[in-house]
């Protein structure tokens, strides 16, 4: 399983592997919003975690088609099936996989990028916090979400249109911790049920994961 | 007999003629599928035997 | 003859022949006595003048949006774990329903909602959680549309099923606490004496009769329509072959 | 070693074979022959644990089976080491030295699979069985866009250090392999019988 972890890192950081991909529609997303909202500090301020939790979220989406796709491509998917790692491993260290390349980045980026939406002081550490405990869970669901539309032609749109309302929970808890952190108020209950959730998902949805893989390979 | 509807006549009017809408809709849709695929099944039985 | 033998696709269609005009009979019956009484014989509520009887179509779609994703859970389940094809194709035949009441439950909620929060949409936490019902109803169908061979389109489709009620469990209870909600209390509550006064209790039942009727007998027709259409793709499947 | 009994498999809920038996004795290979889509691929997977036989049993040691298919897997943003490496670490082995010279790969070690042509991409997807060393191989049209030179490599190392160490194998192929010695199955006579239909369709017929 860890060997498939490190060649999938590898291959990330190659050329033209993705790995730059969420990073870069984060900062896109992050930039893009004061030119939308307006540069008034208490407007920015006010919305600054929510807009990182959500664009996070969005830079997230976007690279899970990646994720089995092109190892369904070159047969390599169907080599490692018969290989002598179990296929929740193989969706385990999938999605630890993506979360190093896309999850794990976007947790360091967001305080940096959180000047520009004139974050709150306090602010910095709940949204890195959150952020950290929740990307987790959007690796997870995710890459169950693109175990699911493997088989797919253009399965793209569809994987996000399924993911999406699976990650509402996450997305609640995580930036209303983070919005409850930065204006100082007690935000323990939040990020109990945040951590419970990706506790959770990383718990079963491996077994999901592997059941939907060993459907779409017959 | 129709009862006044007071300030909100509107609201409760609305309400009712977007449900039945929606409900004729999916009424209609199911039943112009359900003969479109008989016809289907027919057509194709018919060949089968025919 | 076990309890299965009558999901038996020929067996289905053999004896939900003759029950179809029945239900939609009487979901009709249901529907017309529970939305007239209600709408004309019902006096105003005190508070919410007549506003208060879209009621009767609320709270029933609602009903039914939440017990229709059930169903399709119960379905996945049933085809997982014994194969059945009739509760696959059940399933699939329910949701485009299901669906359907999620949006008559969310415009009628709109619409009742209106003159007390000024607006349509108020983000109040149980209309949102239909609006991801909704989504979540949305990405099924789509997922039943975009694979061709019917066993596999099954298998993931039920698999989304079963994760996608945990998750709409823990986003009904997300927006709760994300949003402390405005909503009226529970109008049918088992528990709670809070109950709807009696002179709206007695149509509102009848309109939950009607519309669980109009879903079975949509859900029966729906059904026997998908398993037609197995029926003749395994026929173009045999002509191809021979 | 690899005892197959009255074997019934099926494409996408359509049935292709049935009543498919033969053993395979320790240092032996089989050779699967019939004409295309008669379901050589379909048989492989099903042995190799891809799919499920809806009848029929077969008995060999799991743990010692691997698949191979002429969708070889090779990562091309990686160096041929590298792949080959990641598939030794996978099987918990290590890559041999000796394998750069059963398939002549020496010098192309380090240089990206994207450079390599579909013949030496071919040979390193070959090379990978090596690397594995697993007694029990299913292999799918193996010598695919392999030139006459490869397609020897490949022959000697099945004959010298597959099989001549007890492996076995189940090859489907055109080309003549030269293991003479190779058992071959014609799997015609196997078809399923046209007008069945799969359990999945029969129920609705």
């Amino acid at each position: 399983m860890i060997a498939l972890l490190l060649r999938d890192l590898r291959l990330a950081t190659r050329a033209g592997g993705g790995f730059g991909l969420g990073l870069v529609f984060f900062l896109i997303v992050v930039v893009l919003v004061p030119f939308g909202v307006g540069p008034e500090t208490a407007i920015l301020s006010k919305i600054a975690s929510g807009i990182l939790w959500v664009a996070a979220l969005l830079a997230a989406l976007l690279s899970l088609d990646r994720i089995f796709a092109l190892d369904f491509e070159d047969g390599a998917l169907t080599l490692i099936a018969t290989a002598p790692i179990p296929l929740e491993a193989v969706g385990l260290a999938k999605a630890t996989a993506h979360w190093l390349t896309t999850g794990l980045p976007l947790t360091i980026a967001a305080p940096v990028l959180g000047v520009l939406l004139q974050l709150p002081a306090n602010g910095y550490s709940f949204v890195a916090l959150t952020l950290l405990l929740g990307t987790p869970a959007l690796s997870m669901i995710g890459t169950f979400g693109a175990a699911l539309t493997v088989g797919i032609r253009r399965g793209g749109l569809l994987l996000s249109l399924l993911v999406l309302p699976l990650y509402i929970p996450t997305l609640i808890f995580g930036a209303e911790a983070a919005r409850r952190g930065t204006a100082g108020l007690d935000a323990t209950t939040p990020l109990l049920m945040l951590a419970g959730i990706t506790a959770g998902s990383i718990a079963l949805l491996p077994f999901a994961t592997a059941a939907v893989l060993r459907i779409n390979l017959r | 007999m129709i009862p006044d509807l007071g300030k909100y006549g509107f609201e409760v009017v609305s309400a009712y003629a977007v449900s039945i809408v929606l409900l004729l809709a999916i009424i209609g849709l199911s039943w112009r599928q359900s003969v479109k695929q008989r016809r289907a099944l027919e057509t194709a039985e018919a060949r089968r035997h025919g | 003859m076990s309890l299965w033998e009558y999901a038996n696709p020929k067996k289905f269609m053999g004896w939900t022949g003759p029950v179809l005009p029945w239900a939609f009979g009487a979901a009709g019956v249901c529907l017309a006595v529970g939305l007239f009484w209600g709408f004309f014989l019902t006096p105003d509520d005190y508070r919410q003048g007549s506003t208060v009887k879209i009621i009767y179509l609320h709270v029933p779609s609602a009903l039914m949006a939440i017990n229709a994703w059930m169903m399709m859970l119960v379905a996945s389940l049933i085809w997982l774990v014994r194969r059945h094809h009739v509760s696959a194709l059940a399933a699939k035949a329910a949701a485009p329903v299901g669906i359907t009441m999620t949006l008559i439950a969310l415009m009628t909620g709109a619409i009742w909602g209106q003159p007390m929060w000024g607006t349509y949409w108020a983000w109040d936490p149980r209309l949102t959680s239909f609006l991801i019902l909704f989504l979540f109803y949305l990405g099924y169908m789509a997922l039943w549309a975009a694979i061709d061979d019917p066993d596999t389109a099954a298998d993931l489709t039920s698999v989304l099923c079963i994760v996608g009620s945990v998750f709409a469990l823990l986003s009904r209870y997300a927006v709760n606490f994300w949003n402390q909600g405005l909503h009226q209390g529970a109008s049918l509550s088992l528990d709670k004496e809070e109950n709807v006064s009696d002179v709206f209790f007695f149509p509102l039942l009848v309109c939950i009769a009607g519309f669980v009727l109009l879903f079975v007998a949509l859900v029966l027709l729906r059904t026997r329509t998908e398993i037609r259409a197995r029926r003749l793709r395994a026929l173009q499947l045999r002509e191809v072959r021979t | 070693m690899l005892k197959v009994r009255d074997i019934a498999v099926e494409r996408s809920g359509v049935p292709v074979l049935s009543g498919v038996s033969f053993d395979l004795a320790a240092g032996h290979a089989l050779i699967l022959r019939g004409p295309n889509g008669i379901g050589k691929t379909t048989l492989l997977r099903t042995l190799a644990g891809l799919q499920e036989p809806t009848n029929g049993t077969c008995e060999f040691p799991v743990d010692q089976a691997a698949y191979a298919s002429h969708a070889d897997g090779i990562k091309t943003a990686l160096t041929v080491r590298e792949n080959l490496s990641f598939w030794a670490d996978v099987y918990g082995n290590t890559v041999p030295d000796v394998i750069w010279d059963w398939f002549d790969l020496g010098d192309l070690r380090d240089r990206f699979a994207g450079t390599l042509s579909a013949g030496q991409k071919r040979r390193v997807g070959l090379a990978r069985l090596g690397v594995i060393s697993r007694k029990v191989l299913f292999l799918d049209e193996p010598t695919v866009s392999l030139d006459g030179f490869s397609v020897k490599l490949f022959s000697s190392f099945m004959r010298d250090h597959h099989l001549a160490h007890g492996g076995v194998a189940v090859i489907a192929t055109h080309i003549d392999l030269g293991l003479g010695e190779a058992q071959t199955l014609d799997l015609t006579p196997f078809a399923a019988q046209d007008d069945g239909p799969s359990d999945s369709d029969e129920a609705f017929l």
